[in-house]
């Protein structure tokens, strides 16, 4: 047996790489033994990550996470998911009554609400990114939970909103939403989510980082190779389903679950490759609406010395 | 005047309670039937309401998938681990508060300062204390239970007859003794009511619990329900939490029933 | 007014605890009836008060009540039952409050019943402020400025110390004799009984039945502390009643 | 045998407490000192505690800037309004339960079920029905201040010294008025004590009211420090709900003072 | 063994309750202390039992308790103060667990005081099973099975009904003429006073102080229900507390 180390995950299709790489063996090839380790929310798994509960986990960089980085407890050291123009990825949505009264594109967003779980999440960066290349203002509504948004959007009392195509198609499908716009088209690049670890982990377990880090790209090829390439062709997409469903929507009956899992497709980064000037930005952005400090550098936040960086 | 007089009236009777149980039944059952009549014919729309007999659907599929179990079971063990700590030191610590002026003067503001801080505030930081694992949630769970077992167990020390204390001291009897045989018999009716509070807390704080990094748990089943605004999955796991409820009353019902048979 | 019962019974969920009581209590007398503990003393007084209503035989009023009387039946407790968050005029004025009266002729009967039972310059007081003769006084003055027709007093006295017991007594007697009233006067002592009653009623253990009534014709205000002559008639009922009284003590358990 | 004799030995006096205030605040000095030292010298990390000092200067920031206020004032209009509307439905319906035995066979049941409901777990729901505006907060504070408050309106109702209610029955008093002025009062010790638990659980809603959508309000404040690890503003959140927490407790303890200065 | 009281004196808060007592309880008499309420009574036989100190003066004990003793001063309560968690044989039992006693002699020391006071069939009855006769029976038993040297009591029987009352003295008067003991009785009620106590002690009203000490030689066994001799005392005792007791309850206002 390897190094015990703890995968700190959600139970979302972005996090596929970790569950193929677990499910294939690849971990344990690198000579890992992996525990994966299941959280609700993005932010307590970045304190445990912090408290070293957690070895390595991948989340959407937040404020909390630039905060905790800037308090010495983690490093961003890989990407994960990124939109990519082509591909489908995350929604704008409004609500069914926005879109009678006119919202029915982006431009149209001005003073409009938009819904976010709370100040400097990835939903108040994108709101905010859309907004300025709008040019238009919106105002934000903090509603904590995703569960919260969605009931404030269907039932009219937020305008807007953007979110991963899985939960974003089912909820047009049933009609009390419309999609009008892709996040893509105004942050091309954009760098969703990145694998992260602590500070401890990335400067003086460097062989275990790697190691970790090669197994995890092996499983996000795979998984572009099956579900964006269709290399494989429908067989491969079914037995990719299969051993997704395992941990997502585990729940629901296979035939619901797939369609959830395949709406939910989006590119992940092909050998953990991060966007450092995507995250350049989100980091600005941040500090230009003070939700952390002015003086943390990139380099607080980044080790770039394990994988290949894009576009810095 | 008439001398065959007439009939004293009556005039009392008011203010008492006869127990008509079967009333509460049927409340219970008019509700649903009025839910379930509202969400059929869609007086009620399908976004506030779930409807009844599709709550009861989906918590049969949860018992027949065998996932009922998987999810209570580690529930029942963080309640029982969380409130059992909690519920101990708390009783522990009000004794103390209870007998000893200078403990009463040093923690009683100290538990007034904390018992209206608000658990969930302190979520992030219960991880970096206590872990992700069972730890933090054991520890969620018990620092709710022991503020008002705290609170309930000294005030029933000091409700405790004094009399019967002074009748201690009287027959020369040992501080000791006077504690285990009169001061914590005498308090036991006052903690077990502070303990259906602290328990119905237990269960509320479980979902806050279970926020932090659980796959399994009541909790976690609502939570996950709630983000994917599934009505009727978080309606059986709210129903559930509350059938337990009503459960850890009835049984505190039973316990008093036995332990304290003494009273009249 | 009179009060008359005609084969009074009643029982407590299936347990009896009168038995065909036949009783008059007579326009300006005081009845006191005594009997060992848990025989139905209070279930009767209740009875005769309209707050329980008896299983099997009635309680009749015969007669009108006199001119100006807003409660025919007037209870006085043995635990006061004063407000304790009224003063003691507040607490008398509490039983006036639902019938139309001015508020200046409230004032003036409040200050006139608070005026024969001493407690003027308490008027403002407390109930936790007085002892415990002087709540008692209170809840007499209460039930006499109802102008009652007839006084139900459950054991007024046996909440007090015997000092005061006997103070309230020689209050009791000083009310009667400058105004007869009648009354049903239930208690335990003896000496009581014997020093206010113009009858005597003693019940025996529960069951409760009529064991012997006792007529004292010596006038109220010429009977004293310890006189002998009531002595006499003390022992009768203390012979009367003491087997009762360990019988009944000693049934307890197995009832 | 001596004829001197000796003094009869002292053996009563334990079990009773001497008031020391000044321990209280040499405790909480202690825990900040302690603090202050531990972050400072490193003992305690950063991640675990934020150091006192910090948080204070905190504090001193949101209160210069005016910030405070701008927090402070609706999450106290929103704790005024939901506590009240859940206070004083609570008490109409623990006095319809305490009086009639069919409200009370049909609603007792009823509220022991919906008491170990967590709020936290309706959220989802509560935007539905109140939308995210202030209704929904008012609502939430409303609805976790209701459950207590029934419980202990009816309980005091219930333990209103029925001898007094006799004595208003055996004066012909009519029912309205035997209500106004002998169960109302005599149930407010109880009712007053069951808002001061209430009122507490109040304040701990106040932060999951705020979750949603509120931008101002210390409960947002808090949930903003949190997602954004920042332990010295979240401190100042919780220290502010605290204080606010003691300081309604001692407004309640005023109140029992001048309204029952008849109890000893 | 007997008490001896000299000069004690005591004050609560700056309020003087008790001045100058001077007072002896020899071996084997009751004494019996009656006065106003309030006047310090309890506070008095607090002293003498060691649960409250004398602000001045002492309270001496002179001579050895008697062979066996386990507790020299005991109390019986006025409120019984019986544990109602434990049955009638464990709360007499109860006093005998923090001495080493063998398991088989403290159970025929509490089956002994229980026949004693006639409760043996009640052994396992709980106190809310029990009449208060009954209760205080058990607590004389409790104070009994300790064999004290003194017994401090503490209106024993005020918390009862006057029939009970007759009957528990009439036993009081049986175990004392069995094996006499010495004891402090407070009470209010000088019916009581003169049928137990060999002196009796009048305290005046607040601050309590020495009124008159008055001996009563006629044995107890020889005394009964409404004596007339002791009557005579009874009536004496009344003359000098009616005043004291009157202006008492007025004072409680102002004070
Ligand atoms: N509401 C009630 N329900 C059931 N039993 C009752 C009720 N009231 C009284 N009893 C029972 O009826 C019997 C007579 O009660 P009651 O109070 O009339 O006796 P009493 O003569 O007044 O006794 P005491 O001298 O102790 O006051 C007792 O055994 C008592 O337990
Ligand atoms: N622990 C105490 N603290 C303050 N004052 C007290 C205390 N105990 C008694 N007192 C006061 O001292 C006085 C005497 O009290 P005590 O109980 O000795 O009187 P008593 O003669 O036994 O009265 P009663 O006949 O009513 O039992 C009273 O005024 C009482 O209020
Ligand atoms: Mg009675
Ligand atoms: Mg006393």
């Amino acid at each position: 047996a390897g190094r015990k180390i703890t995968v700190g995950a959600l139970r979302f299709t972005s996090h596929a790489g970790s569950f193929i790489a677990f499910e294939r063996g690849y971990f344990a090839e690198a000579g890992l033994e992996v525990e994966l380790k299941f959280f609700q929310a993005a932010q307590p798994m970045a304190v445990a990550i912090a408290s070293g509960d957690v070895d390595y986990a991948i989340t959407a960089i937040s404020g909390g996470l630039v905060s905790l980085a800037d308090k010495g407890a983690i490093k961003v050291i890989g990407g994960a998911l990124s939109e990519e123009p082509g591909i489908d990825g995350q929604k704008i949505l409004a609500s069914d009554a926005a879109f009678q009264a006119g919202l029915t594109a982006p431009a149209a967003l001005d003073g409009k609400s938009f819904g976010m779980s709370t100040a400097g999440s990835s939903f108040h960066y994108m709101g905010s990114k859309v907004a300025a290349a709008e040019g238009v203002s919106l105002s934000f509504k903090p509603l904590q939970k995703v569960g919260a948004i969605i009931g404030a959007l269907k039932s009219g009392q937020i305008d807007a909103w953007s979110i991963v195509p899985h939960i974003a198609k089912p909820l047009a499908a049933s009609g009390a939403v419309h999609i009008i716009g892709d996040i893509a088209d105004y942050l091309p690049d954009y760098q969703v989510t990145t694998v992260f670890t602590s500070a401890t982990n990335a400067a003086d377990e460097r062989d275990m980082t790697g190691d970790y880090l090669s197994a995890y790209a092996r499983g996000v090829a795979d998984y572009n190779a099956t579900m964006i390439a269709q290399e494989s062709g429908q067989a491969g997409v079914d037995a990719m389903v299969d051993l997704i469903h395992k941990y997502v929507y585990t729940d629901r009956p296979r035939e619901t679950a797939a369609a959830s899992i395949i709406n939910g497709t989006m590119r992940l980064n092909g050998g953990a490759a991060l966007n450092v000037a995507s995250v350049r930005d989100q980091l600005k952005w941040f500090q230009s609406e003070g939700l952390v400090d002015e003086g943390i550098t990139l380099e607080t936040l980044l080790d770039t010395s394990y994988v290949e960086t894009l576009g810095s | 005047m008439d001398n065959q007089g007439s009939k004293v009236v009556f005039r009392g009777g008011g203010f008492t309670h006869q127990s008509r149980r079967w009333v509460g039944f049927v409340v219970f059952a008019a509700l649903l039937l009025l839910a379930e009549w509202g969400t059929r014919t869609g007086v009620i729309s399908p976004l506030t309401l779930p409807r009844p007999s599709d709550v009861l659907q989906t918590f049969g599929e949860l018992y027949s998938s065998g996932l009922l179990f998987q999810h209570l079971i580690p529930s029942l063990l963080r309640l029982l681990v969380g409130a059992a700590l909690g519920a101990s030191l708390g009783i522990g610590v009000g004794f103390l508060i209870g007998l000893f002026s200078f403990v009463r003067a040093g923690l009683v503001p100290l538990v007034a300062a904390i018992f209206p801080i608000p658990k969930i505030a302190l979520l992030p930081l219960f991880v970096i204390w206590f872990g992700i694992d069972e730890g933090s949630k054991y520890a969620l769970i018990a620092f709710g239970t022991f503020t008002p077992t705290v609170v309930a167990t000294f005030a029933a020390v000091d409700n405790v007859d004094r009399t019967l204390i002074r009748m201690g001291q009287s027959f020369g009897l040992d501080w000791f003794s006077i504690v285990r045989k009169i001061v914590l018999p005498g308090a036991m009716p006052g903690i077990l009511a502070g303990l259906r509070i602290s328990l119905a807390i237990a269960i509320i704080l479980l979902v806050a619990a279970e926020m932090l990094g659980a796959e399994y748990g009541i909790g976690a089943y609502i939570l996950e329900a709630g983000s994917l605004y599934d009505l009727e999955r978080l309606f059986a796991g709210v129903v559930i939490l509350s059938v337990l409820g009503v459960l850890v009353s009835a049984v505190i019902g039973v316990i008093e029933r036995r332990l304290l048979d003494w009273r009249t | 007014m009179e009060l008359r019962l005609a084969g009074v019974g009643h029982s407590y969920a299936g347990r009896e605890v009168l038995r065909d009581i036949d009783l008059k209590v007579p326009e300006g007398e005081i009845v006191c009836i005594v009997g060992p503990s848990g025989c139905g003393k209070s279930t009767l007084l209740r009875m005769m008060g309209g707050l329980e209503q008896p299983a099997r035989g009635e309680v009749l009023q015969v007669g009108q009540p006199p001119q100006g009387c807003l409660n025919p039946l007037t209870f006085i407790f043995q635990d006061f039952a004063l407000l304790p968050w009224r003063s003691v005029a507040g607490n008398v004025s509490l039983v006036l409050e639902d019938h139309p009266i001015g508020r200046d002729e409230a004032r003036a009967m409040v200050a006139d019943v608070l005026g024969r039972t001493r407690l003027t310059e308490f008027a403002d007081a407390l109930p936790r402020q007085l002892s415990g003769g002087m709540k008692q006084r209170v809840a007499i003055a209460r039930a006499l400025v109802v102008r009652p027709a007839v006084l139900l007093m459950d054991e007024p006295l046996s909440a007090l110390d015997s000092q005061t017991r006997e103070l309230l007594m020689e209050d009791l007697v000083g009310l009667w004799t400058r105004q007869p009233f009648t009354a049903v006067y239930v208690t335990h002592n003896l000496a009581e009984a014997v020093r206010l009653g113009h009858r005597i009623v003693v019940l025996s253990r529960r069951p409760g039945e009529l064991r012997e009534v006792v007529s004292l014709d010596k006038p109220l205000a010429d009977r004293g502390y310890g006189d002998a002559d009531l002595e006499v008639t003390q022992k009768h009922l203390w012979e009367l009643m003491r087997a009762e009284a360990a019988a009944a003590d000693a049934e307890l358990l197995r009832g």
